[in-house]
């Protein structure tokens, strides 16, 4: 038997449900954009990735620009500059990787786009708007090729067994699969 | 008047020392009316361990290290530490995180709503309110048996939160590199960290000897009228905090503009009936529960698991009051709070006796 | 041979809806050889509640919230319910903890290692290695005394896990502000959610019926050698994964460029070689625990609540395998882990008889 | 008594701990600014704070140069215009107080202030380098002192009410205090 504690809070109960209830279905004011003084976080990320993304191709799009016209290394020199006020900078080593490709330097373009996927994974993803999904798989399985055939005749290289690790790297990230 | 033994003077030591610290770590460097604060501490810390984003909220506050390895000390030397665990382990570590809501929604644990009392902040009168008022339903629950079950003498249980002392602690002094430290914002201000951290062991020493509870003195006031130490001990707590904060120029009497506060008094009380109306039924108040833990309860180490955990989710969530006032979701989860302990009360109560 | 009974069949049952859905759901849309993951999803959903900021793990996977509600809905159809508690509750909290920790540094929980081995991922051979080592040592605690506590019958204890569950469930379903997805990155592949969520409710409902576990089907064949229901199941399962990967073109022999894999092969073992070891002494794999939360268990609950907050930890302190190999930090945090074993071993050995 | 399975677990202990103690002190090749393919998180939040300060003084620059040289109503303009384009951004609501204030308009600077410092608290910060610490303060001492004297002229003014209790979250927000 109920007695009069339990009611009591079988009362209190409906009260407080009954007052979550009014809660939920009243129009907020701050609805929106704000929740409480800190921005509706799903849209502040958004913000964040977008400020972010636009900052990359405004402050890295000189070497871009240099790296389009040929001038590898007047590029390369923008990048070692931008590098001193960004250090760590995943999109510095992605865009080292394209220039050092275009010049024909396997191993080095592997490493460099390993430590820019390292950093920011968003490079091994196909939908992103920082995407190179297209230009590293092209160097994992042109370095295949070329670097595994290379390993065959010089087993002993460690720099070329580096380079192979680095690119089974690349294959597995861009593989994807749960990080 | 109280019996004026050993006890006693313990509590009145205790109270003195908190009184001093938490105006002067204020003073000298922690956040405005913030000196000590479990909940602000919790807050701060479950952001350097990256379980919140809010880049203004993160710093392994010291203070809390100290208090649990300042009771383990202290319980260690008096032969107090006694391993034990198994009362209602899940209710408890879900308490914890409610109680993070009570206080997010406040702005402050029940220490910290007598900080901000003596230096002149009127809006927490209302949180003083509420949480008398918890505390006095909680204890017509107990009366009406409610309780959560004995716990039992476990050997492995009770070590493990002071181990996770030591671990924060060698955390604090080495900074591994996935640790968080703001740089700007209310966890970027600090004292410095010797002071801090021995202030929290000294703390953490002289409330595990005198079971200083903020929510257990206004408990024991109900039960035993005057004749409590800890209601004294309260008192002297408060004489102390405003005569320091009177001198040091941080009173600043009214109900506008006070740091740290909102002028929401409906859910200023309604986070501190919460906090009030937990704690008795879970036996003492956040700061209390992290000196159980160092004595090797393990039921009020979950206790502070779950305050951690609920540190992490009412910055993730956005539950926590700011100066504009109580977010939508923390009313919600406030009101969440009290069909919880609505709930509990009604599936733990013992119909026996 | 086991005996042919309702049990075994079932066994047979939930093994075969496990291995099609956990190939089927990375075909639809979950990250490769992911379709099931338990420490994966855990992380993905740590993430989306906020407790930890890789922006590339939050998603509120509908799977685990489907597996324990799926369970409770069988327990209370079946009148298998029981709310019970108190066993070791802290201990079990930080079990949960290392349980993710040991999962992050292999990459995947023992489900994942199945279907990573089905998939012809060969670098999980080390993992399966350290798996049925850990199962073993955890056999031959087990024989020798360890015993973290009876659970009692606690009245309010167990309901909370599927009334979090639900929360969840709402939290998927209307997608609170503060609730994060990631837009890119492995938690931005999923498959369609009423899929996901009417697989997590299925399989749920099916391994409650049967009790499946991996670890407990390894523990089996230990004890009983081939007369076990569980073995038959594991197998079944690992046929069906291998036969559907192979139809559906996922299957790719080979050590190298494998989707979420390393070749540190001592870590790999060494991950899983800890999560056996728990699993056995916490009475089943990350999945079990789900399962056994659903059913009323709190204690259980706990080590859930603990991954949950594991999820948080290892991507917030990057503690988790990537394919470049085991992170410094993820490799003290495993060694941790074993510290964690050896004295719960030695604490929790009942030397009475 | 130890029997041989406490000797075992004793004996485990002491080689897992002896075999930690070996890792932490070995010098680790991916130490400094790499763990295990994340940047060093502290690393990384500092470049995201410094790569957002300089994406909104970079992207603001024409607010700043045209409120310099007094033309506010072009200002507001372009004002709305990257409102379009970053939407919510506090960064746009602190610029727009600072035109309001330079109008005179105190109301609508009051509410554009709070809007900015609930979207990002550095503002009110002392220290940051986005810090409108002392040009808010003014805010709230002058609208303390000329709000309040409207206020107690036309009390039924909801407006101007508003106006205070936005003017008493920004000295709340100065006072400081656990957020």
């Amino acid at each position: 038997m109920p007695d009069r504690f339990d009611m009591l809070h079988l009362v209190g109960l409906l009260v407080v449900a009954g007052g979550l209830l009014l809660l939920v279905l009243t129009p907020q004011p701050e609805a929106g954009a704000m929740h409480g003084g800190r921005l509706d976080r799903a849209m502040e990320k958004q913000m964040l990735a977008r400020a972010r993304t636009d900052f990359l191709k405004q402050t890295y799009a000189p070497v871009v620009d240099l790296t389009a016209s040929g001038e590898y290394a007047a590029a390369l020199l923008k990048l070692k500059e931008l590098g001193r006020e960004y250090p760590g900078e995943p999109h510095g080593d992605i865009l080292r990787g394209e220039i050092l490709l275009a010049q024909q330097a396997w191993q080095p373009a592997t490493a460099s786009f390993v430590r820019g996927v390292k950093g920011n994974g968003d490079y091994v993803d196909a939908k992103s708007p920082l995407s190179r999904y297209e230009s590293i798989s092209r160097v994992v399985d042109e370095g295949l090729r070329q670097v595994g055939a290379q390993v065959k005749q010089h087993p002993d290289n460690s720099s070329l067994q580096e380079t192979m690790r680095d690119l089974y790297y690349l294959q597995s990230r861009l593989a994807g699969g749960c990080e | 008047m109280p019996t004026l033994d050993r006890h006693f003077w313990l509590v009145i030591v205790a109270s003195l020392a908190l009184g001093i610290a938490g105006v002067g770590l204020a003073v000298a460097g922690n956040p405005e009316n913030s000196g000590i604060c479990i909940s602000c501490f919790l807050e701060n810390s479950a952001g350097a361990l990256g379980l919140h984003d809010n880049a203004r909220m993160q710093y392994l506050r010291p203070e809390i290290i100290g208090f649990v390895l300042g009771a383990v000390l202290s319980a260690g030397l008096f032969r107090e530490f006694n391993s034990r665990g198994g009362s209602a382990p899940l209710v408890r570590l879900l308490a914890g995180i409610f109680l993070m809501i009570g206080c997010g929604v406040f702005i402050g644990c029940p220490i910290k709503l007598f900080l901000r009392l003596t230096a002149g902040d009127l809006t927490s009168l209302a949180g003083l309110a509420g949480l008398v008022a918890g505390v006095w339903i909680g204890l017509r629950g107990l009366a009406a048996g409610i309780h959560f079950g004995r716990a039992e003498k476990q050997r492995g249980s009770g070590w493990w939160i002071p181990c996770l002392g030591v671990a924060l602690l060698l955390f604090y002094l080495f900074r591994p590199g996935f640790l968080l430290f703001s740089t700007s914002g209310s966890a970027a201000q600090h004292a410095p960290m010797l002071l801090s951290l021995g202030a929290g062991l000294l703390l953490g020493m002289l409330a595990q000897r005198s079971r200083f509870c903020i929510t257990g003195s206004i408990r024991d006031s109900f039960l035993m009228r005057g004749r409590t130490p800890l209601l004294w001990g309260l008192l002297v707590f408060v004489v102390v905090a405003v005569g320091f904060n009177l001198f040091s120029g941080q009173f600043r009497l009214g109900m506008y503009g006070q740091p740290g506060a909102h002028l929401q008094h409906f859910w200023s009380f309604a986070g501190m009936a919460l906090v009030g109306w937990l704690s008795v039924l879970i036996g003492g108040c956040p700061f209390r529960q992290l000196i159980k833990a160092g004595e090797g309860d393990a039921d009020a180490g979950l206790v502070v698991i779950g305050m951690v955990i609920g540190g992490g989710l009412v910055q993730a969530w956005g539950l926590t009051a700011t100066a504009a006032g109580v977010p939508f979701y923390g009313k919600v989860a406030t009101l969440v709070g009290f069909l919880f302990l609505l709930t509990n009360s009604l599936l733990w109560r013992d119909r026996t006796s």
